[in-house]
């Protein structure tokens, strides 16, 4: 068995998003006016070996924590699924 | 004085300080290899420029779990001087041996071209022999130089004098954020509070000779090379 | 395995989606001697491609000089070398990657910069500077933002990376390109002149070795993918597009590095287009042997690739290299330091053929010798266009020449400003271009890029150039006076030529009045690089820019790479100061009287391109050209700058901005009109370079430019905070500040593309 | 009435992504030897104004196709929630 873990990073509130009010701009600028705000994170797939979810999750914490996120910018959060097999 | 230029896989600014140390400066410095666990008895290492690990997720984020990266920390703890030029500082951030963190560039875009940078104390190691000159040009080639801190921290760090070198616009201003990138407090050198730890988004390295340094004071640059004139005098008074 | 037929029935059908004619393909079955396999079918498609066979240029390009006493390595290897002094020589190509890049402008350019690089460092050789040459259409047209600004971000992206400093380019904009962007990458390396490597598969028995990134099913031949005769519903089999990882390469440079430095390599190719197909057949053909691969050994990182696939896929970063036998482990040592693989997945063998085995099959068996011998070579019907005659036809009266004074000065405000002339700094600062810190002249410093190199005061200087209105009007001219303007750019830092790559950018030339665009731009550049004495050592041809009827005008880009003797004395284009004197080595009104033939005021300011532009004057452009190296050379004058696009009143104003960095600069000059004032402001003649000196020096430079008999006229003063052109009564035909000039110049680029500020 | 559109744009499989790969690599090194793959895309938060479902779920496939994702090289899906105010 093995887990697919899908993990969301974004910037903090309190972080300016350049990125995120450029792609606002460039929507409006495109016609879509609707649009109020952007907001840029990162979207991560990590497939994981192993059968016990409390510790694939314990491991997606601390990959996240160590190296996924820099936590002084970023929040993250993820959703663990179990996979029928290792692919 | 000794020095170590630490070669990341992607660092390709390497052979650019060992060069300057070593030809310009006339420092015995040597390279070592990330997948090192000690370092050579030396007095100063630096963090070189350039991608590695590709900048993948962020710069500097893979680089600061390789091998020889607990000796550097070591080195940093006992008080001896570490210096990250551009991708170096970054991976000092992510390594949290300084404050803050390094953000892609406000407009999204690399950046190569000569800024000018106001010095804002002597204090340090890497400033002490700027001397009269308040102002120093010399080139930044980044895309992730945008400085973020928060304001207790920022706050921190202005009240320590952490703040080496900040970026001056065209109207010889610092602004509240950088147009070069959008670095917070115009934010481009920095310091940890013990002050043997340094780290800056500018490249000293490619303006310490005439040849290369490009126009600035109606003359040929080599401001650059004054930054690494402090730390090596440091080094030396320190023996 | 599901779904792959190594042996089908070969239909026409599938022969025509593999682009071989039915004479092409008689011609497979007689090296065959039987019907192919599909993987032989892909394999004889991809070795007789335009690309890779050179079928309709080949013929025209045996006329190019490739010689002479510096070259140590001409065209037929993956660059040429040409020796630079002190034991050290310089290897260089520029390679086009114009259709990736239209479909995918950050990946397109990203992967051709890292094909050019690999292809100078299985020389041997370190890269130490790119150029680019770039083509876009119009402005306004709605895909050309997002190309520009993707293609740029792609060569920053990967050039930026490797730490290979992007020292220079040029940039057009015209709505030929429309619909077919252009995208030609260059890059130069250093390395020992004793020391060039090249592709030969030698040694009966050595391991032929892979190193580098897993195959994938990038980039193969769409066409033929796309075809479900072989495998049907097979969604994600398609082909993709090629992703650049130049992390993974510089690794692969660096690690490849170290392997020269031993004696383990006997030979090595990178695996550019057509991948392993091109490497094998041509590392074998070369050495006259012949190789087994083991298609089960590649790294690969798709499920499921056939031998098929794994033929003709281009993943980038992999490289095929021939060691020698029973050092395998060594190889790989040095390869798994830098954490890459190196695979073992054949051998040298004196079959004389390629033999492909995959899962205990042979998929592919064909002899090389033939396969190379027996290519197709065309001899393409060609002829001048219908319209020749009245392109050439250059009305001037619906064209208002501007009234001295506030008009002029209006229309040079926006001639700066135009797309063709702006400052290209939006482009440049994207790009490191002082990485590795041996950049002397920088983009915009001056019209050349100077290099250092070790040992010495000795550097290179670079520059690429094509004007592809004149080719338009005129190909063999067109590409003369491109090869002469290179040169031009090199005198100007006081470099004198050593050698050419180009890269020829053509529509269909089974359009008899394309084909003869091709043949009259080649005899062109051949022209030229004789009188020039810059032989071309190696070059690329990318045909088939169009887009329905429409075919990119005729664009052979080329690259001149000169030697500065002492680069303390490089020259540069800013006055920097007031107070000298300014001189223009040349006439300032040609033969033609000034031409506005195919003219950037016409072409960006009226929307129109005619004309017959001159023919190079060779005896002129050597006289203008020496004398000025020799000024720079010996130090007496600092500034000079070449007269192109824009003619004399844009390179005066250049020359007051100068580069990043350096204090502007007023000019005051006198000039005397013969006929028109846009004529004289703005005309294009070639053989003009204004130079800058201290008044003291003036005898001096009259001594030289005697010697050289080039013509002399001294025009004015550098000083003040305008830019004054007056006539010989003292009348201002144009006056402006130059802080105005400067501000409309600047951004004037990203104005026109739209990108704010 | 508005929606907040979440978005993810991921590498094509088969699409090489390098930056995934040095992550994976990375991780590998740091001691989680179970990752067997990782794929790195974008994670993007769009607020948009309106009220009706269909026409926001138009508007934001059309933002994906012309802006948000590259679709040579990028596949997208994404999630509509209503919210309950404009922010
Ligand atoms: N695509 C590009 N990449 C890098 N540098 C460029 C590019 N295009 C132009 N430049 C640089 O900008 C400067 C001005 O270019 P250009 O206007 O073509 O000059 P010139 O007409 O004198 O040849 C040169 O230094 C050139 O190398
Ligand atoms: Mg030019």
């Amino acid at each position: 068995m093995a887990f697919l873990a899908r993990i969301y990073v974004t910037p903090r509130a309190d972080v300016l998003d350049p990125q995120g009010n450029a792609v606002a701009h460039g929507l409006h600028s495109l016609g879509f006016g609707e649009v109020t705000e952007v907001r840029i994170g990162r979207y991560l797939e990590v497939r994981i070996g192993g059968s016990d979810r409390a510790a694939a999750t314990e491991q997606v914490t601390a990959m996240c924590e160590r190296l996924l996120a820099n936590t002084v910018v970023e929040d993250f959060r993820f959703e663990l699924d179990a996979l029928a097999s290792d692919r | 004085m000794k020095a170590a230029v630490v070669v990341l896989p992607g660092s390709n600014c390497d052979h650019d300080c060992l060069h300057v140390l070593r030809d310009v400066l006339g420092v015995d410095a040597r390279f070592v290899w990330h997948k090192e666990r000690e370092l050579p008895p030396v007095d100063l290492v630096v963090l070189p420029g350039g991608f590695s690990y590709g900048d993948a997720l962020r710069a500097g984020a893979i680089a600061r779990f390789a091998p020889i990266m607990e000796a550097v920390a070591a080195h940093a703890r006992r008080g001896a001087l570490v210096f990250g030029i551009c991708n170096g500082f970054q991976i000092l951030a992510e390594a949290g041996l300084l404050p803050g963190a390094l953000l892609r560039n406000r407009d999204q875009h690399f950046v190569c071209q000569d800024v000018r940078l106001q010095v804002e104390h002597v204090e340090s190691a890497l400033t002490r022999t700027t001397g009269g000159r308040h102002i120093l040009t010399m080139p930044v080639a980044h895309g992730e130089g945008r400085y973020h801190i928060d304001a207790e921290g920022l706050r921190r760090m202005e009240g320590q004098g952490q703040v080496l070198l900040r970026y001056l616009e065209d109207d010889d201003r610092v602004g509240e954020v950088a147009g070069i990138n959008g670095s917070l407090a115009g934010i481009a050198g920095i310091m940890n509070a013990e002050g043997n730890v340094f780290g800056m988004m500018p490249h000293p390295e490619r303006a310490a000779e005439p040849l290369v340094g490009g126009p600035a004071h109606g003359g040929s640059n080599t401001d650059g090379r004054l930054l690494f004139e402090g730390l090596l005098h440091d080094a030396e008074s320190a023996r | 395995m599901k779904g792959y037929v190594n042996h089908v029935p070969i239909s026409d059908a599938l022969v025509a989606e593999h682009g071989l004619s039915p004479d092409e393909y008689q011609r497979v079955l007689e090296v065959l001697g039987r019907e192919p396999t599909l993987t032989e079918l892909g394999i004889f498609s991809v070795m007789w491609s335009e690309h890779c066979s050179y079928k309709s240029s080949r013929k025209h390009l045996g006329g190019l000089p490739t010689s002479g006493p510096r070259v140590l390595q001409g065209p037929g290897e993956n660059a040429g070398v040409v020796d630079v002094g002190g034991g050290w020589a310089v290897a260089f190509k520029m390679e086009s990657h114009n259709h990736p890049s239209f479909i995918e402008p950050y990946q397109g350019a990203a992967t051709g910069v890292g094909g050019i690089m690999r292809d100078v460092f299985t020389m041997g050789a370190r890269p130490i500077a790119s150029l680019n040459s770039l083509r876009f259409g119009r402005v306004d047209h709605p895909r050309t933002p997002y190309l520009v600004g993707g293609v740029v971000a792609g060569i920053g992206g990967y050039g930026n990376c490797m730490g290979v400093p992007t020292v220079g380019g040029e940039v057009t904009f015209d709505p030929s390109y429309d619909g077919n962007i252009l995208v030609n990458a260059f890059n130069l390396g250093l390395l020992r002149a004793d020391r060039i490597f090249r592709g030969y598969a030698t040694g009966v028995g050595n391991p032929v070795i892979y190193v580098g990134a897993k195959t994938g099913r990038d980039g193969i031949h769409g066409a033929t993918m796309a075809s479900d005769t072989f495998d049907e519903g097979s969604e994600q089999k398609r082909p993709t597009v090629q992703v650049g990882d130049p992390f993974t390469e510089k690794l692969l440079l660096e690690a490849c590095l170290e392997l020269f430095a031993t004696d383990l390599v006997i030979g090595i190719q990178d695996m550019g287009a057509a991948g392993l197909t091109s490497s094998s057949f041509e590392m074998a053909s070369r050495a006259g042997t012949g190789l087994d691969l083991d298609l089960d050994a590649v790294p690969q990182r798709a499920a499921d690739l056939d031998p098929y696939e794994m033929m003709l896929s281009e993943s980038q970063e992999r490289m095929l290299l021939v060691a020698r036998a029973g050092r395998e482990a060594e190889v790989a040592e040095i390869f798994r330091k830098w954490d890459l693989d190196a695979v073992v997945v054949g051998r040298v063998t004196d079959t004389g053929r390629v033999v492909v085995t995959w899962r205990g099959e042979t998929a592919a068996d064909i002899p090389v010798d033939p396969i190379t011998e027996l290519a197709p070579r065309y001899d393409r019907p060609h002829h001048p266009p219908a319209d020749l005659e009245s392109r050439w036809r250059l009305d001037l009266s619906a064209v208002a020449d501007p009234a001295p004074g506030d008009e002029a000065s209006a229309r040079l405000t926006a001639l700066l400003a135009a797309p063709n002339v702006a400052s290209r700094q939006w482009i440049y600062r994207q790009y490191d271009h002082s990485v590795r810190v041996g950049t002397v002249r920088r983009p915009g410093d001056a019209d050349a890029a100077v290099i250092r190199l070790p040992d010495g005061d000795r550097g290179v200087a670079l520059t690429v150039d094509c004007n592809p209105r004149l080719c338009w009007l005129d190909p063999l001219r067109g590409a003369a006076l491109a090869i002469v303007e290179c040169c031009r750019n090199l005198a100007c830092v006081g470099a004198e030529p050593l050698g050419t790559t180009d890269c020829l950018n053509f529509g269909n030339p089974e359009r008899p009045e394309i084909m003869w665009e091709l043949v009259q731009a080649i005899e062109g550049i051949g022209l030229a690089c004789r009188e020039m004495e810059c032989p071309v050592v190696s070059g690329n041809v990318s045909l088939y820019n169009e887009t329905g009827a429409t075919a990119v005008k005729p664009t052979p880009s080329v690259a001149v790479v000169g030697l500065v003797e002492d680069v303390h004395r490089a020259g540069c284009t800013a006055f920097g100061r007031d107070d000298l004197e300014v001189a223009l080595l040349g006439v300032l009104e040609g033969p033609e009287g000034g031409s506005l033939a195919g003219s950037v005021l016409l072409s960006d300011l009226e929307g129109r391109c005619a004309g017959r532009p001159a023919a190079p004057d060779f005896a002129r452009e050597r006289a203008v050209q020496g004398a000025c190296r020799e000024l720079v050379r010996t130090g007496t004058v600092a500034s000079a700058h070449d007269l192109s696009e824009g003619g004399l009143a844009v390179a005066l104003a250049e020359m007051c901005f100068g580069g990043p960095g350096y204090p502007q600069v007023g000019v005051s000059v006198h000039i005397h009109p013969r006929a028109r004032l846009d004529q004289a402001l703005f005309g294009e003649d070639g053989g003009r370079i204004l130079i800058a000196y201290a008044l003291d020096d003036r005898a001096l430079v009259q001594a030289v430019a005697a010697r050289y008999e080039a013509p002399l006229a001294i025009l004015g003063l550098t000083g003040g905070d305008h830019l004054r052109i007056t006539d010989h009564r003292g009348h201002a035909l144009v006056d402006a500040p130059i802080a105005t000039l400067h501000e409309a110049w600047r951004f004037g680029l990203e104005r026109a593309l739209g990108y704010g500020e």
